[in-house]
């Protein structure tokens, strides 16, 4: 297709052609980005585990540095709204666009939400003195590394893997939180997406559930082990 | 459904009233976006080769006033005399700009931007303003890359390899703000190869022609296809390790710092992760080129095409865990040598199959020796070269000599210029008329290529002697080593090759800028090729067809006893061909 | 100027040149089939008047003895270049009675520590010298590589030896030099601007030359 | 578009997962077992979790296989980047 808006039939691999993998483009597209980003978040992920292996020295303790309640409810919310987002699908599916716009303003809000609470956990972190290069000088956590709670000779990549590592996850989060919202007012409100053209919600909805699956790894090799 | 389908996907009308900013600027047409490619990465290509020159000058006459050299601010070459510092701003950017911005662009970015389409009968890409895209990451990467040679400080000084720890702390390169340029340059360049392949892959899994099945499909196509899935896996990562280099460089974080906890080594394996893949990102597509090339010129149908399919995968499949062999020297766990020796020498078999498959295919042809085809054949025979060449490397107990001497810097230049560029050569001239609808000139295509051919083989063949010497690469000035001192004389004359080498492109770069307004008109098949690019005008149309072609054949069906001519195109429907059935899918 | 490889002057020198060699042959081979096979078609098949080429896809049997051929050679080769490899670089390989000396790289000079009189390194009469390896004749060396700044790459020609010094990471490299003269060490690894001045003399000595040397160097050492 | 598949029940998974990730925090913090052991089944409860995701609400459990190996191929890579990474450290 060049430059006519086909709107109907959407979700249709591309007609007349050679037999492809019987789903429409958008979709195909969309899972070869995903696959693009699991080597991505190989690398950022691969990378942290290679250095806490190969540290010299013990890794700090989970639960000392890192505010766990908070995450945890974090985690819990992306996990909300990730079965909101499939809502949203089910409900277009069958056809009712204003269940459908219910749960994707619920994706939004919860997707939100959660930049909200990590933004909060960065500033709370940063005040406590845990930075991207380690641990600030003459802050509470130094404190901690004095009296030898934390090992001093590993927290400096402990900072930098957790920041790249979750700082990344955060990113993908918004930038899915800003195309569901131009989604939501361009698509959704006006009831574009009908039963039988619902692509942007579903292909939209991969890549959210990627990003939650991201953090559930995220979450436990950071934040428990 | 199946009537609404239709209707839905028919072409618009050929008219195109787009204003020239979407024609020619913002253009979401694929051919538009390859020729954009085409003239930025040939400008980056020259960037790359007068680089290359200034180092040459320093290696012949170390210490001598360059001509010309006097532009140069007193910050890189005082009075025309290359500094130190600068000469490893040379080594890097050169290396920066041919990989990244030159051979990558202009096999992925030109070809498979306009082949795919093209080649598999489709209007356009299946997302175009993803394409475009594509092509503005691109060019804004290769703004902050050049504009990194003009910061204060010079540009990165790492090498093209960025070895960490050297490239991630100022105080240990000099440089600052242009290793910031070359991470924040590279993490864009990552980004437009990836939407760059995710584009290509769904345009080629789900756009093909009625009738072009997997088996019909071009040789270009298919070492396209493979190029775009190393390309989509292995720029990201590339891309997190570019980004983890930018913050050590800038927020202080130690991935590859080992003074403070980091390891050096994961820098050189994520590098080389990626790097592996991207070297055959620089040659497949070139091999597929090459055999659409080989096969038309010999006229005869490739021999081995399933043979040569299962080799491109294979290739593709093995990069992916031979990336250690650059690695042998770094200290790396002796055992991960010995298994990363054994693949990459097993990678060496598909390479051969592929080359005694392009010998099969010009035995007992009907050899027609164009431009495309000389340039085509100059690859088969360079390729060898450097593929035998990298046997020796890949033999850990030899590499312990010859790694990081200039005959890596031989072998390297053997399979990206001998190869790459020489492939490139024959596809620019080839697809030529139907880019521009004009012929480049046949007379000074020859001239350009023996020229090329012979002193091309004056550079790089002596640099197997020099590494064989012992002579270490990225050496600013070799005669500072007594071992070293004898081999001055072939240093000049390497470098007085390079120079006419050089000289020699303006040859091609002026025949191209004069073909594009004065070139012969190009007829619509001009090379007789079976393509279905070759069913269209030259230059093809906006939207290519108005109806999609039906594919009856597969693409190398020359010299067909069915035929009257020497070729049969794949469009072309015979008495006997039947019309291609497709599978009902659900919904049509 | 050498056409060939430079002087054998260590024991694996030889088996390293024997392998270059091996694979010269074996690569020779393949290039004169290729290249010589390609003119040949080249000349013969070239286009003449009426000729039509011969119509074929392909042949398996080709196929498979010419993927057979070079695997079973590559095969081959990766095993014995791991013999050799394993010998030279193996975890194991660093010979029990070998002389240790450290050698501590940075941007841009080698600082070579001797194990001093007692033949043992980490001890009171260890002493440093710059850009100096002096090194008895006939006997395994181990060197202790370690890097203070960047990645450094230890390489000296006539021994055939070659291994990067890593900052973070100790790693050890060991040769046994067999011809006395002087030859000169580098670096192989760009490790910043004075990169191409980071050279050092290797000194191959009888062993008691070797003695001499060092009880002199000591005292200097000490002054 | 018809689904050709009978809908899972999301909330049942919802469930799933919420329950998963209470289990993880409880193993992490309060069960006293052996460090090694415990890497291991959080480890497996986070690709446990991981693999409810890709399944259902990803819906891969529904589609062809030809599109099943588009989201599996680049876990192998990842894998033997991480292992060889890792080896460096043990000899």
């Amino acid at each position: 297709m060049t430059h006519a808006a086909a709107t109907v039939d959407q979700m249709l691999p591309p007609y007349p052609a050679e037999r492809g993998l019987d789903v429409y483009n958008k979709k195909l597209g969309m899972w070869v980005f995903l696959a693009s980003e699991v080597m991505f978040f190989a690398a950022l992920i691969g990378t942290y585990v290679i250095l806490r292996f190969g540290a010299t020295g013990e890794w700090a303790k989970p639960g000392i540095v890192l505010n766990i309640k908070i995450t945890a409810f974090n985690t819990f919310l992306l996990i909300c709204s990730s079965v909101s987002m499939v809502k949203a699908y089910a409900a277009i599916q069958d056809g009712d666009p204003k269940k459908m716009r219910f749960w994707l303003l619920m994706t939004i809000l919860g997707g939100a939400a959660f930049v909200g609470i990590q933004v909060y956990e960065y500033i709370h972190l940063v005040q406590h003195g845990f930075v991207p290069s380690g641990v600030r000088e003459g802050s509470e956590l130094a404190e901690l590394v004095a009296k030898g709670t934390l090992p001093a000779a590993t927290m400096g990549l402990y900072g930098s893997t957790f920041y790249t590592m979750t700082g990344f996850h955060g990113f993908h989060v918004t930038c899915g939180v800003i195309s569901m919202a131009y989604l939501y007012f361009t698509k959704a409100l006006p009831g574009k997406y009908t039963k039988q053209d619902y692509g942007g919600i579903e292909t939209v909805g991969l890549y959210w559930h990627f990003v939650d699956l991201v953090w559930i790894i995220l979450f436990t090799i950071v934040y428990l082990i | 459904m199946t009537t609404v389908a239709a209707t839905a996907h028919t072409t618009p009308a050929h008219h195109d009233d787009r204003s020239f900013i979407r024609k020619y600027i913002f253009s979401t047409d694929h051919k538009i976006i390859g020729i954009q490619f085409l003239f930025v990465s040939l400008f980056f290509l020259l960037i790359g080769g007068l680089l290359a020159m200034q180092m040459r000058w320093q290696l012949a006459y170390p210490g001598q006033p360059m001509p010309g050299g006097g532009i140069l601010p007193e910050s890189m070459a005082p009075g025309g005399v290359i500094l130190p510092e600068y000469y490893i701003q040379l080594v890097t950017m050169h290396g920066t700009f041919m990989v990244f911005f030159a051979i990558m662009p202009l096999l992925v970015g030109v070809y498979a931007n306009f082949l795919i389409p093209l080649k598999i009968g489709t209007h356009d890409m299946a997302f175009p303003r993803i394409n475009m895209w594509s092509f503005w990451a691109f060019f804004a990467a290769g703004l902050v890359m050049l504009s990194s040679l003009f910061v204060p400080d010079g540009a990165a000084r790492a090498g093209w390899t960025m070895y960490a720890p050297l490239s991630a702390r100022h105080d240990y390169s000099g440089a600052s703000i242009g290793q910031e340029l070359w991470s924040v340059s590279i993490i864009l360049v990552g980004l437009s190869s990836i939407l760059g392949s995710l584009n290509y892959i769904t345009t080629i899994i789900n756009n093909r022609a009625p009738g072009m099945t997997w088996f019909r499909m071009p040789l270009s196509v298919w070492s396209l296809f493979i190029t775009a899935i190393l390309g989509l896996l292995a720029l990201p990562v590339l891309s997190g390790a570019a980004i983890m280099l930018l913050f050590d460089q800038i927020i202080g974080t130690h991935f590859f710092d080992p003074a403070a906890g980091g390891q050096a080594l994961l820098w050189q394996h994520l590098f080389w992760f990626f790097g592996h893949p991207e070297v055959y990102i620089l040659i497949l597509p070139a091999m597929g080129m090459v055999s659409d090339i080989v096969a038309n010129g010999s006229r005869k149908p490739i021999f081995g095409y399933h043979s040569m399919v299962f080799a491109i995968i294979a290739i593709a499949f093995l990069g992916w865990i031979v990336w250690g062999h650059h690695m042998f020297m770094s200290g790396m766990n002796p055992t991960l040598g010995s298994s990363f020796m054994v693949s990459t020498l097993v990678i060496a078999v598909p390479s051969a199959v592929k080359v005694f498959n392009w010998m099969g295919t010009m035995w007992r042809g009907n050899i027609q020796f164009h431009v495309p085809m000389l340039n085509a054949v100059a690859f088969v025979a360079m390729f060898a070269i450097g593929g035998l060449s990298g046997i020796y490397m890949a033999a850990t107990p030899v590499d312990m000599f010859i790694h990081d001497t200039y005959f890596i810097v031989a072998h390297l230049h053997y399979v990206l210029f001998g190869g790459s560029l020489f492939a490139l050569f024959g596809a620019i001239v080839y697809w030529y008329p139907k880019m521009f609808g004009r012929m480049m000139s046949e007379r000074w295509g020859k001239v350009h290529f023996w020229l090329t051919f012979v002193l091309y083989n004056c550079v790089f063949f002596p640099m197997h002697i020099l590494g064989m010497g012992g002579m270490m690469r990225r050496l600013y000035d070799p005669s500072q080593y007594t071992f070293l001192q004898p081999y001055q004389p072939m240093n000049v004359f390497i470098s007085i090759s390079a120079f006419l080498l050089f000289a020699t492109q303006v040859i091609f770069f002026v025949n191209f800028w004069w073909s594009l307004k004065k070139g012969k008109p190009a007829p619509q098949n001009p090379w007789n090729d079976n393509g279905l690019e070759w069913s269209l005008p030259s230059p093809a149309p906006h939207g290519n067809w108005e109806k999609v072609p039906t594919v009856y054949r597969g693409p190398y069906e020359f010299s067909s006893p069915q035929a009257a001519e020497d070729f049969l195109p794949q469009y072309t429907k015979l008495p006997t061909d039947r019309e291609p059935v497709r599978a009902p899918v659900a919904g049509h | 100027m050498h056409w060939w490889l430079p002087l054998k002057g260590s024991t694996f020198a030889g088996e390293v040149d024997g392998l270059f060699l091996a694979i010269t042959i074996i690569t020779g081979i393949a290039f004169v089939l290729v290249e010589v096979g390609l003119i040949w078609f080249i000349v013969k098949y070239r286009q003449r008047p009426g000729q039509k080429a011969f119509y074929t896809h392909g042949n398996n049997r080709a196929e498979v003895i010419w993927t057979t051929i070079p695997a079973v050679t590559m095969v081959a080769l990766g095993l014995i270049s791991n013999h050799y490899w394993v010998k030279i670089k193996g975890r194991h390989s660093v010979p029990a009675n070998a002389y240790p000396i450290a050698i501590h790289a940075k941007q841009f000079e080698w600082q070579v520590t001797y194990p001093g009189a007692d033949g043992q390194l980490g001890t009171p009469d260890d002493f440093t010298v710059r850009n100096q390896l002096h090194v008895p004749v006939g006997r395994p060396v181990v060197v202790h590589l370690s890097s203070e700044d960047v990645i450094h790459s230890f390489f000296v020609p006539v021994f055939r030896v070659k291994q990067d010094a890593v900052p973070g990471m100790e790693i050890n490299a060991w040769f046994q030099a067999t011809v006395p003269g002087t030859y000169e060490l580098g670096c192989a690894e760009l490790c910043g601007l004075g990169h191409y001045r980071m050279r050092a003399q290797v000194v191959v000595h009888s062993q008691e030359d070797y003695d001499a040397w060092m009880k002199q160097a000591a005292q200097e050492a000490s002054q | 578009m018809e689904t050709a598949h009978k809908r899972p029940n999301y909330i049942l998974i919802w469930v799933y997962l919420a329950v998963l990730t209470a289990a993880e925090l409880a193993l992490a913090f309060e069960l006293p077992i052996s460090r090694n052991l415990k890497l291991l089944l959080l480890l497996f409860l986070a690709v446990w979790k991981a693999a409810l995701v890709g399944l259902f609400f990803m819906h891969l459990k529904f589609e062809r296989w030809n599109l099943r190996i588009m989201a599996i191929i680049p876990l192998p890579l990842a894998l033997i980047f991480i292992l060889a990474g890792m080896s460096e450290h043990v000899w």
